[in-house]
């Protein structure tokens, strides 16, 4: 069962790489979070409490509902086109994609062959890893700062998939604060994506590099010495 | 020893005054003086014993420092080299009041100048590397603040960055060399690192390069000289006086103190350091003849100086190398005993040139002239002083390279090919170092003293008061004094410099020979001024007869009667001919307009002297690494996306590394 | 008990804070806020009991008993400085100016809470033994830091704050990954996440994971810290930030990763695997170092300068760190000297900002004689920052220099003090370009308010002090937090 | 001091001047005239003692003292020349330093005392005089060194007693090499051609003559008798090296010493006549060429 759901996060995120639609990407975070959280009540089935329970549905309510709405707000909100805009064409990102998971189905087969440590499927960890690797691939080449959100997300998914096996030995406070911190976060990115579009009449953040190193002239120029004079 | 910290005590707070009364410039300087000169004479006191011959006293403190200990020891060598800072400390001080009594600042000029005066004589006592380290920082940091008094000027700003470089570079070195040392010791006591374990051969060079190049940074051995022409004429001068004269021989000081710790001296080392001394002597010298910045001559010549102590070292290294010790106490007693004339002689001549450019507000001698006529005491003080860095008698310059003359020699007899190959070299560069001296400073003289002004002066110069006449008249007695009474300085010597070779043997027990000619020179010093006082007299008797006429008339021109200023012989066309045979060792930049038609309204001819060294080597290297590094300017492009793939690199190499691990 | 008060009071001061307008009460406030947590962590830091200050989610050990003192010391510093800079803000308009379009700025009250629940979040990270928990508090201090970088509101700072979580987030999303898979490798071993109990059974964790926690761990916070490649959000962040708050970023939060690091450090070690990590370190000091030069040299902004210099020193800090023994105590006590230099001289730089009303460096002459006392500020924490005896970072460079040269790692010891040289000639050339000269034009001369001068001084005086007289205390408690770290336990 | 080299100096004192005259009485020979008395520079001494003076309005003190400093050097320099057999008066380890450098002292003042007239003829001449004597320099001091190697002594007079004849040895090779360099030293350092050209009446090519063109009456004299005396210390030293080892008597070996002196005299003469001028700017290659001449006689003492 655990292994279905590994699959349908992973292909999900294929789905992120292809899609071309900001409001069907959102759509797409919010089955990831759903998804997570079943998986999560799943990888728990013998420890079933109320703070499990209290996790499972929390953070499928922040991730599945309210991160999502929050988003979709934001998109609502400031004028940005619906469409992405990527830098790597949709089908050099699947490719990619495809290579990524690659990547870290062997990393993930790697360890396990040779670790003592069985308390996570290396279906599900290989899936986490695609999906941080899926998260940074999604902030590298899309444009807008909403799109870069986005690849927070799944990249926040994935590190919450790894999390998966080990739910009962966390303590509740600490994965509730997790919790908290990811929405504080995407809350100010959101408020910060109203001042961009506000400030600049665009999220665009490939024309979001005013912050650089120019070079000072040289210092120490006999003619720089004169015309201080 | 505890006199010592007392003294040392008192000046600082001399300069704590200075910095308290910072609102009265007179009270701030003259009470910072006043202590310098009480403190100078608390220090003195245990100095003067040790040098000649009380025993090394210690004093260690407890302090909470990682690696480091408050531990001092006042042995031959510190106060040896101590002398030169109490004389000439005072006396810039004094000095420092007439010259800066129009300037604001002085306050924290003279804390500056306190902590350095302290520093330097910290440093010498410094037994722990770590407080080593420190006080020499210090000193440099002090230093700066001198040489930048005036930062309204661009080229002190200039002269300020080139010097702090150059130090941090050698304290770059002498870091490496203090951590490879205490590793090898054990610990960071000096006196661990005396009885230190055996150093490997290679180990041995490594270490003794870096102390080259750290000590040799502050020293201004070639060719880690470059800042000491900037630094020197930005300065002002009394801080010239004492940098030149003091501050770089703690260079000098740290050279021979971490020689101490090398163990057995090999000749590579010997060679390296006669190299650099020669090289330095020769270029030095021919810069300084180039220069028409009269301070920035003093400072090649100065870099001439520390040169011939090299010299005098390499030659000591390779005494010892070759298991000669009477070429080793000599090498090294004429190196130390050139420190301490220089020091004099070379104060002499930054304090008499500060005179002459307070008077003229002018560092260019093409400006100057006939100043003998107005400020007869500051130029006879000059000639004094120029004589003594010619190498001439009588004064004390002569006495040293006398001493450094005699171990080439010495070595010579051994009729050994490589002694002899040195004693060649040793000859051969002092005597065209003395004769190109000669020329660089009968060309200071002549220029800025005799003939006519060149140009007209805004005011009348004048000698200057007594706050700078005394410290000149002081000094000068004390360049001709040392050199007529060398043989009582000796005995100095000659025990300081045990303290390199660990030998017990001093350089008059050594050889018995130095002593009789040194006392036949000074027959020939006292009897060069005897004489000179006699013929002088008959000569007064002649002109002063009734039948002999004087009269005045214009000098000789070709039969043209009516001679300009402007006629005169300049200091660059004095040079030229010199200059141009020793053509690849300084850059001559030359701007001509030449003078056109038939009545020319006017011509120019300009030339500036720069440093063939810091142009052909720093200059580019420097442009070259910072070039290569801003190569990589691009790596921070401002685009946020490209930045997580640095993250996404970094993860994945990392997780490779593990995997290939 | 006496723990959670250094974390609520703070807290509970900046959610209060955040609804006072009065600007006299909130400010009062807020220094009575600040100097209650400098009291209690001093008392509690030298306390000799340790039992006492310590339950299953905070302790108090040697590490954090050097930490947190320093970092309630700078805030108090910062919180005094605060306070003058408004003042000089309020005093002239010309501080505006300084950044470009900057139309308002965001409420103080909103400042003063992000300030104190900064605090709460910094204390709770270097107090926290739960690896979770500290997860949850430096992702906090990134919280609460982001609207305090966005104070000046204007296009600049925007991108800065926007850069600063976007990274920072990423980073730390990585080292959560290290937690969870610090919790994998402990399943089965102990179900506890806490400090103390990791490290007794070290040895019986799964090495391979470990390895991978510590990787995670190291570019997750590290990306925090500022280590090189992941330091790009760093310049941008601590240059844009109003100069109290880069202060605390630079001297406070950067230590705040750090002591992450350590924690994860000492399991490493406590596992017997500190082999492993060592090389990985260092390559991150030097490379960190380097870089650093790259951007320090002809740089035309003074407090990108500075934060450059701060991606140096953390550097500096890594390499310590991967050095072990001697170098693990350089790097503690550089720690701290640069959290002193590197927090006045973020200070004085506002104070520069504010008379001179630009960061550029070409805008800045002169400062001896147009501001005498921010221009010994400005060059002492040059000369500090550098390394420079009587300074303290001298001491602490040169334990590192020597441990590399102990261990005869003559490489890494070489490339060590080439890029020092790099940095110092680079930097020596702005410093001294500001500070001297002649004065441009008619300066008005600017009534600086005394607060915003004299915590820098003090910083400056205890910068000094450290590298002339280090107290025993502090030298007893940097020994054994090296050792802490470098054997797991003491 | 005893009385024989009490004689030796007084001699040295008496007949120094007369070298000019040997030489000019050779040169007129050469050119088929008759020439000047041999005593004339004594003749123009005691005349030109006689005069008033006359000073340049530029000049100060220095123009005044300068000579006088000159002639006290010279005179200290003639206490450390040994006299063939007959040690110097003033003998000690490394005693050809103090000579080179009062020497030195010498032309240091002569150099000064020009500059001060501030005339552009004075200071060309001032400029030439010290770059010869700079590269002129180590040419001595190499001389020096290889005779003491040769002979195991430090001073002059040591050297000079040591010195051995031996037609046959290499050393004897070395010691012609040396004494033509320094013979080329003595041209040099005495302005004479084919250096200088003491008698030319172009102002522009002269060398000694052109710095002390201001100078007259007493002065002069001065000036005249101290360049009399430096060319008694070169040919001196040069003659040391040529005497042969004699067991005659103190006073024939003086009569030997100083017949080879004038001997010297006669050939600087010999070659000013048969020689030309070489051109101002190659002079500074001649001189490396003695140095080289005595660095090559140097490494044949140690091949030997």
């Amino acid at each position: 069962m655990i292994n279905t759901i590994s699959i349908l996060l992973a292909l999900s995120s294929l789905f992120l790489f292809g899609s071309s639609r900001i409001r069907i990407s959102i759509r797409v975070v919010i089955a990831q979070g759903f998804l997570l959280g079943i998986a999560f009540l799943l990888h728990n089935e013998e420890h079933l409490n109320s703070s499990t329970w209290t996790i499972a549905i929390s953070s499928m309510l922040l991730k599945g509902i309210v991160l999502p709405w929050l988003l979709t707000f934001v998109l609502h909100r400031s004028r940005a086109k619906l469409e992405i805009e990527p830098y790597v064409g949709f089908g050099t990102s699947l490719f990619i994609g495809v290579l990524l998971l690659g990547f870290s189905t062997y990393v993930a087969w790697n360890l396990s062959l040779t670790s003592t440590v069985r308390a996570i499927p290396p279906a599900l960890f290989s899936t986490a890893l695609f999906l941080i690797f899926c998260g940074m691939f999604l902030i590298v080449t899309r444009k807008k700062a909403i799109t870069q959100t986005i690849g927070y997300l799944v990249l926040e998914n994935g590190v919450f998939a790894t999390g998966l096996g080990i739910g009962h030995e966390f303590p509740f406070i600490v994965e509730m604060g997790v919790m908290l911190d990811i929405f504080v976060g995407v809350f100010l990115m959101g408020i910060m994506i109203f001042r961009i579009d506000k400030a600049f009449d665009h999220t665009d953040t490939h024309r979001f590099n005013t912050l650089l190193d120019e070079i000072a002239p040289e210092h120490n120029d006999s003619e720089d010495m004169e015309s201080a004079q | 020893m505890w006199t010592f910290l007392v003294g040392c005590g008192v000046i600082a707070l001399g300069g704590l005054l200075a910095l308290v009364f910072f609102k009265h410039e007179k009270a701030a300087k003259i009470s910072a003086t006043v202590l310098t000169v009480a403190g100078s004479a608390l220090v003195a006191m245990p100095v003067i014993e040790t040098a000649l011959g009380a025993d090394t006293e210690f004093i260690r403190l407890a302090w909470t420092l990682p690696l480091g200990e408050f531990h001092l020891g006042l042995d031959r060598l510190s106060a040896f080299f101590a002398l030169p800072i109490l004389l000439l400390s005072p006396l810039c001080a004094i000095y420092g009041i007439g010259y800066l009594a129009h300037r604001k600042g002085g306050g924290g000029h003279y804390f500056f100048l306190n902590t350095l005066v302290v520093s330097m004589l910290l440093l010498l006592c410094a037994k722990n590397a770590i407080l080593f380290l420190i006080v020499w920082e210090v000193m440099a940091i002090s230093s700066f603040f001198l040489v930048v008094f005036d930062d309204h000027l661009p080229s002190v700003r200039q002269a300020g960055w080139t010097y702090m470089i150059a130090t941090h570079i050698g304290v770059m070195a002498l870091l490496a060399f203090f951590s490879i040392l205490g590793h090898h010791a054990g610990s960071f006591d000096f006196q661990a690192m005396l009885a230190g374990g055996e150093l490997s051969s290679s180990m041995r060079l490594v270490l003794f390069l870096l102390a080259v190049v750290g000590f040799g940074s502050k020293a201004g051995i070639f060719p880690l000289h470059i800042w000491l022409p900037e630094a020197h004429p930005a300065a002002p001068s009394h801080v010239s006086a004492l940098m030149s004269g003091v501050m770089i021989k703690m260079g000098i000081y740290g050279l021979m103190r971490s020689l101490s710790f090398l163990g057995e001296f090999e000749a590579t080392f010997g060679w390296i350091l006669l190299a650099l001394g020669v090289a330095a002597g020769v270029v030095g010298i021919v810069s300084a003849l180039s220069s028409h910045d009269i301070k920035r001559m003093l400072a090649y010549s100065s870099v001439e100086n520390i040169g011939i102590i090299c010299i005098g070292l390499g030659t000591g290294i390779l005494g010892s190398a070759w298991h000669n010790p009477q070429v080793t106490a000599l090498g090294f007693g004429g190196a130390l005993l050139h420190v301490l004339n220089h020091s004099m002689f070379k104060g002499l001549l930054f304090l008499t040139v500060g005179a002459v450019v307070h008077e003229t507000d002018t560092k260019e001698m093409h400006h100057m002239g006939g100043l003998l006529k107005k400020m007869p005491f500051t130029a006879v003080l000059f000639f004094a002083g120029a004589m003594a860095a010619s190498a001439l008698p009588p004064f004390n310059g002569f006495v040293s390279e006398f001493l450094i003359y005699f171990s080439g020699i010495k070595s010579a007899m051994t009729k050994d090919v490589s002694s002899i190959l040195l004693a060649a070299v040793l000859l051969t560069s002092l005597a065209l170092i003395g004769g190109l001296a000669l020329a660089a400073f009968t060309k200071v003289g002549g220029m800025v003293f005799l003939g006519e002004p060149r140009t007209a002066l805004k005011k009348t110069p004048h000698d200057p008061g007594w706050t700078m006449k005394f410290p000149l008249l002081l000094l000068g007695i004390f360049a001709l004094g040392t050199g007529i009474a060398s043989p009582l300085l000796l005995p100095l010597v000659s025990d300081a410099q045990t303290v390199l070779t660990g030998d017990a043997a001093s350089l008059m027990a050594l050889d018995s020979d130095i002593l009789p000619s040194l006392i036949n020179i000074s027959y020939v010093s006292g009897a060069f001024l005897v004489a000179f006082v006699i013929l002088a007299f008959f000569y007064r008797i002649l002109t002063g007869r009734k039948k002999c006429e004087v009269a005045r008339s214009p000098v000789w021109d070709c039969g043209y009667a009516k001679p300009a200023v402007s006629m005169q012989y300049t200091p660059s066309s004095f040079s030229a001919p010199l200059v141009l045979l020793f053509k690849p060792l300084v850059h001559i930049r030359w701007a001509l307009q030449k003078p056109e038609g038939y009545f020319p309204k006017s011509g120019r001819f300009e030339t500036k002297i720069e440093d063939r060294v810091k142009e052909a080597f720093y200059a580019p290297l420097f442009r070259l690494i910072a070039k290569t590094l801003l190569l990589f300017r691009f790596l921070q492009h401002g685009h946020v996306h490209i930045y997580v793939i640095y993250v996404a690199v970094t993860l994945i190499a990392l997780l490779l590394f593990t995997a290939g691990n | 008990m006496m723990l959670w008060l250094l974390i609520c009071i703070p807290f509970a001061a900046g959610a209060l804070s955040y609804f006072i307008t009065a600007n006299r009460v909130r400010r009062t406030l807020w220094f009575l806020a600040a100097a209650t947590h400098l009291f209690l962590s001093f008392m509690l830091a030298f306390q000799s009991d340790v039992d006492t200050v310590k339950d299953s989610w905070l302790a108090m050990d040697a590490l954090s008993r050097i930490f947190l003192p320093l970092t309630s010391l700078l805030f108090t510093a910062a919180t005094l400085y605060a306070i003058g800079s408004f003042e000089n803000s309020h005093g002239g308009k010309s501080d505006t100016a300084a950044n470009e379009s900057v139309p308002r700025l965001q409420p103080e009250s909103v400042f003063t809470g992000c300030m104190l629940v900064f605090l709460a979040s910094m204390t709770t990270v270097i107090l926290s033994h739960r690896l979770g928990l500290q997860w949850v508090a430096i992702e906090a201090t990134t919280l609460a830091s982001t609207p305090l970088i966005y104070y000046h509101q204007g296009t600049r700072s925007l991108e800065a704050a926007w850069k600063y979580i976007l990274l920072c987030s990423v980073g730390i999303a990585v080292a959560l990954l290290g937690i969870f898979s610090l919790a994998l490798a402990a399943g089965g071993v102990t179900s506890e996440l806490t400090v103390e109990s990791l490290v007794t059974h070290a040895t019986r964790l799964d090495p391979r994971w470990l390895k991978l926690v510590f990787i995670f761990i190291l570019v997750g916070y590290g990306s925090k810290m500022g280590l090189a490649p992941l330091h790009t959000w760093l310049p941008d962040a601590h240059s844009e930030a109003p100069s109290a708050v880069s202060a605390l970023l630079s001297g406070a939060l950067l230590n705040c990763a750090f002591v992450g690091i350590l924690r994860v450090l000492q399991i490493l070690n406590a596992a017997g695997m500190g082999d492993f990590g060592q090389h990985i370190l260092i390559f991150f000091g030097l490379f960190s170092m380097g870089i650093a030069a790259i951007f320090i040299l002809r740089q035309p902004d003074y407090k990108r300068l500075l934060a450059y210099s701060s991606v140096e020193h953390m550097g500096i800090i890594i390499l310590g760190t991967g050095l072990a023994q001697g170098g693990m105590f350089g790097s503690l006590l550089h720690a701290v000297n640069h959290s002193f230099v590197k927090a006045m001289l973020f200070m004085t730089a506002g104070n520069i900002l504010a008379v001179y009303a630009t960061k550029r460096i070409d805008g800045v002459r002169a400062l001896k004689q147009t501001a005498p006392v921010v221009a010994v500020l400005w060059f002492g924490g040059f000369l500090a920052i550098t390394g420079s005896p009587p300074f303290g970072t001298f001491l602490s460079e040169f334990s590192i220099l020597q441990e590399a040269v102990r261990q005869e790692r003559f490489v890494t010891a070489g490339l060590y003090l080439f890029f020092l040289l790099l940095v110092f000639i680079g930097m020596a050339a702005t410093f001294s370009r500001m500070t001297f000269g002649a004065p441009q034009s008619e300066q008005p001369a600017k009534k600086l308010h005394p607060w915003s001068l004299v915590p820098p001084a003090f910083l400056g005086i205890a910068a000094l002090m450290m590298g002339v007289f280090i107290p025993e205390q502090l030298d007893a408690l940097l020994h054994s937090a090296a050792e802490l770290i470098t054997r797991g336990a003491l | 001091m005893n009385a024989n080299n009490v004689m030796m100096i007084l001699s040295a004192l008496l007949l120094s001047p007369l070298l000019f005259g040997v030489i000019n009485r050779v040169k007129a020979m050469f050119a088929g005239r008759k020439g000047s008395p041999l005593l004339q520079t004594y003749f123009d001494i005691a005349k030109l003692m006689k005069k008033g003076m006359v000073y340049g309005n530029t000049t100060s003190l220095m123009f005044q003292l300068g000579p006088v400093f000159v002639l006290v050097s010279v005179l200290l320099a003639l206490l450390m020349v040994p006299f063939g057999p007959i040690a110097a008066p003033l003998s000690f380890q490394g005693d050809f330093i103090l000579l080179a450098y009062l020497l030195g002292v010498s032309r240091f003042f002569t150099v000064l005392s020009a500059l001060d007239t501030g005339s552009a003829f004075e200071g060309m001449g001032a400029s030439r005089e010290v770059q010869f004597a700079a590269m002129g320099e180590p040419t001595f001091m190499l001389g020096a060194l290889l005779l003491a190697i040769h002979t195991g002594e430090m001073s002059l007079s040591g050297m000079v007693r040591e010195i051995q004849f031996d037609v046959l040895s290499p050393a004897t090779a070395a010691v012609v090499l040396l004494v033509a360099a320094w013979m080329m030293l003595l041209l040099t350092e005495n302005s004479r051609i084919p250096v200088d050209d003491p008698n030319t009446h172009l102002e522009l090519t002269m060398i000694h003559e052109v710095m002390v063109l201001d100078t007259g009456g007493p002065l002069m004299g001065i000036v005249t008798y101290a360049s009399g005396i430096k060319l008694w210390i070169f040919s001196a030293l040069i003659a040391n090296l040529l005497v042969p080892t004699l067991s005659a008597g103190a006073s024939a070996q003086a009569g030997i010493f100083v017949g080879i002196v004038l001997l010297i005299a006669v050939a600087v003469g010999v070659i000013e006549s048969i020689m030309g001028r070489v051109r101002l700017r190659q002079i500074p290659k001649v001189l490396v060429g003695t140095t080289a001449l005595v660095a090559t006689a140097l490494i044949m003492t140690l091949a030997g």
